[in-house]
């Protein structure tokens, strides 16, 4: 068995199991930590995959920062206890199968996929290669983008201005 | 066209234009110009219809047919409105403005009393009614004698109902025109059968191709406007609404519930002869109901009290009588009864009249008596009506009821037997009504007694008139039994029947033989009125009756409760459970159940939106399971 | 192109111009210069055929005529917005210049969305739009509603975002492209790759217009929403996801359109009943109209179940007969202190010009002739029986737009024949009466005469 | 290595990501789920990045086919930076009103 | 003169709907008045104008067409032939009447309800004269939506769910016809909305078959046919009686007049499979109604059953498909209008002076009123289509094709002249005979203006019932494309 296939199945594995482990860990925190394993399984997938560049940033933008600021809100809110009220029983398993049905339904219907043919790479994963493509074919959707997180800078700011009197304006629906 | 002919249209016309001006000027007219100008314009057409006779009556007259305009000339439909001029119609034309004539010179005094107003209405709606009794013989078609038949069954309506503010009065006019509608719907399908099957409905465009149309058709026609003629001419089964029509006034009664109107219905089959003798199960038909309503009549004319009801149901079992000799065959003698039974009847009834006029509305015989002196007029001209009716040789009534009961004798002993019956009872009630009302000691109040007089001039004269033609009218038609063709009637209204070859069947009388029945019948007939005189000259008050045939003739054979709870009833009951049941719950609750269901559905379906995210992702979830086991594996 | 730009430009200006003035008018009036600028270039663009500033989006975007049209109208539905509703904005939020500045934002978005050609920008596109409008959602802080609509808007609109992304990714496993004119290689065949993505991507887009059975967040969010927002929502954001929705399954899954309408049908007569039935025992008019606007989507569903030359005209015509009415109505609903239809009751009398106004649109959104409403529908029925084979799905149109007429009257009646309880009479402002009527003569004359769209393309 | 297995793999992660969301009421934890279907998507398409250069390769060794999806893959990153930012703020926000982030709690909108 | 005669068609719905606009703006009740008059008296003159072009000469002249959403293919096109030129004289006629009828003062913001009304007259005409299926759909809906405000907002007291039930009964109706009309439009290759574009499009006989159902029930409910009736003595039991007068003198002939336009020429070989089925329950609808009619108490609610009744009639003589019959029920569908008029026009009187529609409580009128009496007595009659009455010509005519086309049904559905009689003859008992009662006896008697209304109405009674032969002439040249493909 060829490394590279002890390291997918490694990773897939790691992956997998931690992201049960996210789904079904009690405290928030630790869903938090298990989920940036399952990132970090998911970067090395992306360094098999020659995708050297993304394996980086997915590390750096996911594991390290988006995943800090959950962790940051879990804390804020002191949610490391186990506090969350189980969901009903029923729920549960509805989501459970249903979930798992979803996925039966589609590994069945795209089992019929061809394989990866070839070995060879014109390191398009690598940071020239994709700088190169951004600036020059994607340089729109990149300028665009920035529409995207303007917007969102703003909308956090309106949200978390700080506002006095609170009011219950909740009446009857 | 030429003589009179050209100006028959007026006719009809004049009481037309006496109905226009006397209804739209009711209220300013005084009710002397009323009288005279209802009086006069039914003079004036009696003068015309005259003049119209005498036309007709000269030799080698041939049927005149006068085109008016157009009536529905569309979509394959030819209806012209055309007045035909042949032997019977100028008969009935001159019966019915002679004797409305006289009746209308009767009314200005009998309805005397009214106020102006109604006075004219009253005059109106009567000459309304002779202008639809004239386009009802005179028109050339079924759909004009549709017009005329209805629109008579229309004044009939009014004039019952014409004291509208009782209600039993209102009833009755709904009834009469309600079952008048009956027979007219079988008339109105006979009429459309007709037209599909003839292409036509004047008489002379059905008539030419009677002979080729098959008899099972002609069956089916013929009962058609039988049943047209038993709504209008009052028998069996739709008889009862014509004693219940007197509530209208008494001259009302007298013309048109006895002389002219009820006799539509035989002018009808008389004018379809030639349809009636190509099909001989409907004459058969005709007959029996016939002879069945006249021998009903008679026995419940025999338990009557009020003198109007006596005469109506006299009447009907008369109208028997006519179709009895319809149903035989004998066309002319039906014609001839019609004739005579006009004179004596409206005789009769107008001098009820006059004695209803004299008790001030008093009806009951059992409350009359010995009016003979009180009256003496009346009294005398009443007598002759009742010998007329009995059949006493020579009056009017005799010759036409003869020659019905030996034409039914040549087609069945039965019919004849029957007849003759019929004939004994009709003498015998007549005169008991006789008696009870002239003769004897007085048993209403004193009071009543003392105001007791003879009627006016205007009432007398026509009750004279009439007396005279009850006595004399029989003489057009004298059997040859007595005058070798002394039948003038029947020489007269040969024509009409030209198309028909006759056919007798049956036994041929002698001569001697029939004399000697003649003379059994009249012995008989003059038994029962000594009967009735012995039983009801010197009666004092009423008795209870005791026997039960008694009670239900009294009660007319219960055929007015029989119809209320089989048909009246069940109709009312089935139009509320119609309307409560039916339209209400069941078609408007289904309407309206489509609402109340959508209403409890989106009660329920806006459950599904609780609100919860995670049952709404479930949803979602499940949804896209359902879409792509539909779409990947479902391969129709 | 042009107005991703100046929307976007103005939008930075709108947050700025907190700062410059202090008058709240002044941001309005500001806004609707914007709006009027972009109308401006919009049209410009629209009748020369050429953008003011040219730029190689390597066929990303292009903006043919019918997406300039479909600009164009929803840049005059903002302007309507704006002019009706500018007020309620700035009482939604403190910082009105900032709300200002995210429906700016979301126009780009919009603008993007008007001409995309790659699953790339319909994606930032969409996002762009979305992110937005969770915030707008839950702009009113101190209510508890509006906080619950934003984050379940947030949290069921990323879900769908996750679900589109599958989608895409599984296409571009097919095709090797994100590109639209690449999906129908392999002549229109529907792989088992491509056709899980359609799927996905089918659900998701579904859950953009509120296409049952994902429309579950529709009437919570707009409940909860201020409702200023809500109408802006339930119209102008509408308008685009049908937009989108119709252009990737156009020129996306055109050729396979055979084999996913049947599909469509079923979430199509879902909605219509779902959307139709539910609004019918509504008590409140903002919930009544979340509902009408899952019925409307039904009826727009129409058009995506169609695909054809009348479905896109038609769909035009919706958007713009759907969001002149819906606005006009909520922008008096949003003046109206109590939500429920009995606070319409009388007000035919007490305001005869704003009841007439109600009455026409809401009579357009019934589908009553003359007016827009009218034509609009007529086209969607129109495309599906063009399209044959189907009429089980136009009857049930039919009924379930009779159903509509059901809930819509109720405010009709509410207004014209029922007394009002309360004393007070609603005060308007003039200028707002002869903007919304004005509006009502827009709807009828679309009505009389849709050529005036029609013929735009 | 066959596609079938990255693309079984990233079905999995998707499947659990979807099963998390259906199954806990923390929203903390829902988004988070979210985030881990978002990264089996980016998985996905790497995957098939991958596959398409390897196959375009094979004819031009120059060939820069499949960049595009990992220029996709950078762009949902941002997309989901930008998602994160707005949707912490919302959960912040409502966590100050309520003093919770059950979402079973969210239920003042129904019907 | 002939300069004008081809815009008549314009000019009849051109009048009514400025005349309704117009009103809007009106403040003064009385000058809204006199300004419905007189623009409803200007539509009653043009049509009385062109009634005196002989048909050839007309129709030449007055197939017009206007440009309009000419990018969908639907033009403008009104045509004003003997079956549209009768049916808007008595669509002037009933308007005019119940203008001059109904006092400024009874109703408050007249000048709406005059308005309104207008705008009725001019969906109602529209519907009429369109021969553009798209333009008729349109007139259609016009016709209704004002009619459902008017009896919403001046009705009775259950007026807002009754008057609903009417509308949305008749919107799914119009619904199910819209999409028929698409679907034909569709077929002609999205060309043309026009009669005759349908009238030349080959349709299979299953495809006729859904479109004549699409077609008929929309015409059905609004006629109403049994048992798609109940809408109807509840909205005209609710409605403000001048409004129940346009509704069942004008408004149910829209079901009658469709049928006759579009149904029977444009679905031969449905009409052919369809109508003995259709025939029999509407026979059975007849008797019903006519039956359900006698156990009313209430006055409008009886003439609404009897009306159903004879429309039935009327429905049921075009399905026979004899040319006699359809002639028949053309012209009874002018009569009807005429005598339904007038028997509401009564109802309007005593109701608005004595405030009472129970028949049961009312009684002995015919002492106090007695001119009002003798109208009703003349109107009853024509109800009953007595002889010399409109109604006998064209019942006359109807029942013959009925029996033409099948005896039985003819005999069974003649049923309804017996039980016509029953409950009109009733109504006129209890209403106008008998004792007097308080109320009744206080009743003024109708006024000259009334009296000259009722005056003109019984004039048209008798004119049509004793010489027809003018509207037979009117008609030669309206059932070209009636029949044509069922005499071949």
């Amino acid at each position: 068995m060829p490394i590279t296939e002890i390291l997918f199945w490694a990773l897939s594995a790691a992956a997998i199991i931690a992201a049960l482990l996210v789904i079904f860990s009690k405290n928030p925190v630790h869903s938090v930590l298990w989920l940036i394993v399952v990132f970090f399984a998911i970067s090395g997938h992306y360094v098999l995959l020659n995708a050297q560049f993304l394996a980086i940033v997915n590390m750096i933008v996911y594991a390290g920062a988006i995943m800090v600021l959950f962790l940051f809100v879990i804390m804020l809110m002191n949610m490391n206890a186990d506090q969350e009220p189980n969901k009903s029983k029923w729920m549960k398993i509805a989501g459970v199968l249903s979930g798992g049905s979803l996925m039966l339904l589609l590994v069945a219907s795209l089992k019929n996929s061809q394989a990866i043919a070839g070995g060879g790479d014109a390191g398009i994963g690598l940071i020239q290669q994709l700088g190169k493509t951004l600036f020059s074919e994607y340089v729109v959707p990149f300028e665009i983008s920035s529409v995207l997180f303007l917007s969102a800078m703003v909308g956090a700011v309106i949200l978390g201005k700080k506002e006095k009197n609170l009011t219950e304006a909740d009446s009857t629906n | 066209m030429n003589g009179m002919i050209k100006f028959g249209y007026l006719i009809p016309l004049l009481p037309l234009i006496g109905f226009l001006i006397n209804g739209l000027g009711r209220n300013i007219l005084s009710k002397k110009a009323v009288g005279i100008i209802g009086s006069g314009v039914l003079i004036a057409s009696f003068v015309c219809s005259l003049f119209i006779f005498n036309q007709v009556a000269a030799v080698g007259y041939k049927t005149q047919v006068l085109f008016l305009f157009n009536f529905i000339k569309t979509a394959g439909l030819d209806i012209p409105f055309s007045l035909q001029f042949d032997q019977l119609s100028a008969l009935f034309l001159l019966v019915i403005t002679g004797i409305g004539s006289l009746i209308h010179i009767y009314s200005t005094a009998y309805m005397h009393e009214e106020t102006a107003p109604h006075f004219a209405r009253y005059f109106a709606y009567l000459n309304l009614f002779v202008f639809f009794m004239l386009i009802l013989v005179l028109g050339s078609g079924y759909v004009t004698m549709f017009i005329g038949w209805e629109g008579v069954g229309l004044s009939s309506y009014l004039l019952i109902g014409f004291w509208f503010g009782n209600n039993n009065y209102n009833n009755a006019a709904k009834k009469a025109f309600v079952m008048n509608r009956i027979g007219d719907l079988g008339f109105l399908l006979a009429i459309f059968w007709m037209l599909s099957q003839f292409g036509s409905v004047t008489y002379t465009g059905v008539f030419e191709k009677a002979n080729t149309i098959p008899v099972s058709v002609l069956t089916g026609i013929t009962l058609l406007m039988f049943i047209g003629a038993m709504g209008k001419s009052a028998q069996i089964p739709l008889y009862t609404w014509l004693p219940d029509a007197m509530a209208g006034p008494t001259p009302v009664s007298a013309l048109i519930h006895a002389a002219t109107m009820v006799t539509a219905g035989i002018y009808m089959i008389a004018r379809s002869n030639a349809l009636f003798t190509l099909a001989p199960i409907s004459q058969n038909v005709v007959a029996i109901i016939g002879i069945s309503t006249a021998l009903l009549a008679a026995t419940i004319a025999l338990k009557q009290n009020d003198i109007k009801k006596v005469l109506a149901y006299s009447t009907v079992s008369q109208l028997g009588l006519m179709f009895l000799a319809l149903g035989v065959g004998a066309y002319t003698a039906g014609v001839f009864h019609v004739m005579t039974h006009a004179f004596f009847k409206a005789l009769l009834f107008l001098g009820a009249g006059s004695v209803i006029h004299a008790m001030h509305h008093e009806q009951d015989i059992y409350k009359m008596g010995g009016l003979k002196t009180k009256l003496p007029l009346t009294h005398f001209t009443f007598l002759i009506g009742c010998l007329a009716i009995a059949g006493i040789p020579p009056f009017a009534g005799f010759f036409s009821k003869d020659e019905i009961l030996t034409a039914a004798l040549n087609k069945s002993v039965v019919y004849y037997i029957l007849g003759v019956i019929t004939s004994l009872m009709t003498a015998f009630y007549m005169f008991r009504m006789y008696f009870l009302t002239f003769h004897g000691n007085f048993r209403g109040t004193d009071d009543q007694f003392s105001h007791v007089h003879e009627s006016p001039f205007a009432m007398t004269l026509p009750l004279i008139l009439l007396a005279a033609l009850s006595v004399i009218g029989g003489w057009v038609g004298i059997p040859a039994v007595f005058i070798e063709n002394g039948h003038l009637l029947a020489d007269f209204l040969e024509p009409i029947y030209a198309a028909v070859q006759h056919e007798s069947t049956g036994m041929h009388l002698s001569h001697s033989m029939e004399l000697i029945m003649m003379a059994v019948v009249v012995i008989l007939i003059i038994v029962s009125i000594l009967a009735a005189k012995s039983m009801f000259a010197k009666e004092g008050l009423k008795e209870e009756e005791s026997s039960t045939f008694g009670k239900m003739l009294e009660n007319k054979w219960y055929v007015d409760e029989l119809y209320n709870s089989i048909i009246v009833q069940p109709v009312n009951h089935i139009s509320s459970f119609f309307s409560r049941i039916i339209d209400t719950k069941i078609i408007d609750g289904a309407v309206n159940g489509v609402g109340k269901l959508i209403h409890f559905s989106a009660r329920q379906m806006r459950l599904l939106q609780s609100g919860q995210v995670g049952s709404y992702v479930l949803i979602m979830v499940i949804s896209i399971i359902i879409f792509f086991i539909f779409q990947m594996f479902w391969k129709i | 192109m042009n107005a991703i730009i100046i929307s976007a430009v103005w939008g930075v200006l709108m947050m700025y111009s907190g700062f410059l003035f202090k008058s709240n008018r002044n941001i309005n009036l500001l806004s609707i210069l914007g709006v009027l600028i972009l109308i401006g270039v919009t049209f410009h663009e629209f009748a020369s055929g050429m953008p003011l500033l040219l730029i190689d989006t390597k066929g990303m975007l292009f903006h043919s005529n019918f997406g300039l049209v479909f600009l164009l109208i929803i840049l005059v539905s903002t302007l309507i917005y704006f002019i009706l509703s500018g007020k309620d904005i700035q009482l939604a939020g403190k910082s009105s210049s900032d709300l200002y500045a995210l429906i700016f934002f979301i126009l780009s978005g919009i603008a993007v969305v008007a001409g995309f050609r790659s699953l790339l920008m319909l994606f930032i596109g969409i996002e762009i739009v979305s992110i937005p409008l969770y915030v707008l959602a839950g702009s009113d802080k101190s209510n508890l509603k509006s906080n619950e609509a934003a984050l379940k808007y947030f949290l069921m609109g990323s879900f769908s975002t996750g679900l589109m992304l599958m989608g895409i990714a599984l296409i571009y496993g097919d095709v090797g492209s994100f590109y639209l004119d690449a999906f129908s290689t392999g002549f229109g065949v529907l792989t088992p790759l491509k056709a899980a993505g359609l799927l996905l991507i089918l659900a998701s887009m579904s859950f953009k217009v509120s296409a049952a059975p994902f429309h579950f967040w529709t009437p919570d969010v707009y409940d909860g929403s201020p409702s200023v927002f809500t109408s802006f929502m339930a119209t102008i954001v509408k308008s685009v996801a049908f937009f989108a929705f119709l252009t990737l399954f156009d020129f996306g899954f055109g050729k396979m359109h055979d084999q996913w309408k049947t599909i469509v049908a079923i979430i199509t007569a879902f909605t219509l009943i779902i959307g139709n039935i539910t609004a019918v025992f509504q008590q409140s008019v903002k919930r009544m109209l979340a509902y009408s606007s899952i019925a409307q989507a039904g009826f727009m569903m129409l058009a995506i179940f169609a695909i054809n030359t009348f479905a896109k005209q038609g769909m035009l015509l919706y958007f713009a007969g759907y969001s002149f009415a819906t606005l006009g109505i909520f922008a008096v609903l949003t003046k109206m202190k109590d939500h429920s239809i009995d606070a319409f009751n009388g007000l035919a009398k007490s305001q005869p010009i704003i009841a007439l106004s109600v009455l026409i649109s809401l009579l357009s959104l019934a589908g009553i002739p003359l007016t827009a409403g009218f034509f609009a529908k007529y086209y969607m029925l129109l495309a599906v029986i063009r399209e044959g084979n189907m009429m089980w799905l136009v009857i049930l149109a039919v009924l379930c737009a009779a159903v509509s007429v059901y809930y819509y009257f109720r405010v009709i009646q509410a207004m014209y024949f029922k007394a009002s309880a309360s004393e007070t009479a609603l005060e308007f402002d003039p200028n707002f009466k002869w903007v919304m009527l004005m509006n009502a003569i827009l709807i009828i004359v679309l009505g009389i005469h849709p050529d005036l769209i029609l013929n735009l393309i | 290595m066959p596609i079938n297995y990255y693309i079984f793999l990233s079905i999995c992660l998707f499947s659990i990501g979807i099963i998390g969301v259906l199954t806990r009421r923390n929203a903390i934890i829902i988004f988070m789920c979210i985030e881990l279907m978002l990264n089996a998507v980016n998985l996905l398409l790497v995957a098939f990045s991958r596959m398409h250069h390897a196959a375009a390769y094979a004819v031009d060794n120059a060939s820069l086919v499949g960049a595009e999806a990992q220029i996709f893959v950078f762009f949902i990153m941002v997309v989901a930076a930008a998602e994160v930012t707005v949707g912490l703020a919302i959960i912040v926000m409502l966590y100050r009103n309520i003093h919770s982030v059950d979402i079973n709690f969210l239920n003042r909108l129904k019907h | 003169m002939f300069a004008a005669v081809d815009n008549f068609p314009a000019l009849l719905i051109w009048l009514p709907l400025i005349g309704g606009i117009l009103s809007f703006f009106l403040n003064d009740a009385k000058s809204a008045k006199s300004s419905a008059i007189i623009f409803s008296a200007s539509s009653l003159i043009v049509l009385l104008v062109s009634l005196n072009f002989t048909a050839k000469e007309f129709i030449a002249l007055n197939q017009v067409s206007y440009e309009w959403l000419t990018s969908i293919g639907s033009s403008f096109g009104l045509y004003l032939d003997g079956l549209t030129r009768t049916m808007a004289l008595l669509t002037a006629i009933v308007f005019f009447v119940v203008f001059i009828l109904v006092p400024a003062d009874q109703y408050k913001d007249a000048n709406r309800f005059y308005g309104l009304l207008l705008l009725a007259q001019c969906g109602l005409v529209g519907v009429f004269l369109a021969t553009d299926a798209l333009v008729f759909y349109l007139f259609w809906e016009l016709a209704l939506i004002p009619v459902y405000f008017l009896s919403s907002i001046w009705g009775g007291e259950k007026r807002i769910r009754a008057t609903f039930k009417f509308f949305i009964y008749t919107f799914i109706g119009s619904l199910l016809m819209l999409l028929a009309i698409l679907y034909m439009y569709n077929k002609t290759n999205a060309t043309s909305f026009g009669l005759g574009a349908f009238f030349n499009l080959k349709t299979t006989a299953d495809e006729q078959f859904w479109l004549f159902i699409a077609f008929f029930i929309a015409f059905a409910i609004k006629m109403p046919l049994f048992p798609l009736h109940t809408w109807q003595p509840e909205a005209y039991e609710q409605s403000p009686t001048p409004v129940t007068m346009v509704l069942s003198s004008v408004m149910v002939k829209m079901g009658l007049f469709g049928v006759l336009r579009w149904v029977m020429p444009l679905f031969p070989l449905a009409v052919k499979q369809l109508n003995t089925a259709i025939m029999v329950v509407i026979a059975i609808g007849i008797v019903y109604a006519s039956l359900v009619a006698i156990y009313q108490d209430n006055i409008k609610r009886l003439i609404a059953y009897s009306s159903i009744a004879h429309i039935g009639l009327m429905a049921l003589g075009m399905l026979t498909l004899k040319e006699v019959a359809v002639v028949g029920a053309l012209l009874q569908m002018f009569n009807h209008g005429i005598n339904i008029l007038a028997l509401w026009m009564i109802a309007y009187i005593i109701e608005k002076q004595t405030g009472i529609t129970s028949i049961s409580k009312l009684g002995g009128l015919a002492k106090s009123a007695p001119v009002l009496a003798i109208f009703m007595v003349i109107t009853a009659l024509a109800n009953v289509a007595l002889p010399l009455t409109n109604a006998f010509v064209g019942e006359f005519m109807i029942f013959n094709g009925i029996y033409q086309f099948n005896k039985f049904l003819a005999a069974f559905a003649g049923l309804s002249i017996i039980f016509s009689a029953v409950y009109t003859l009733n109504m006129i008992k209890n209403v106008f005979y008998g004792e007097a009662n308080s109320t009744t006896i206080q009743f003024s008697d109708i006024n000259k203006t009334q009296v000259l209304l009722f005056t003109v109405l019984t004039v048209l009674i008798f004119f049509v019932g004793f010489y027809p032969q003018p509207f037979f002439d009117l008609f030669s040249d309206a059932l070209g494309l009636v029949l044509t493909r069922y005499n071949s």
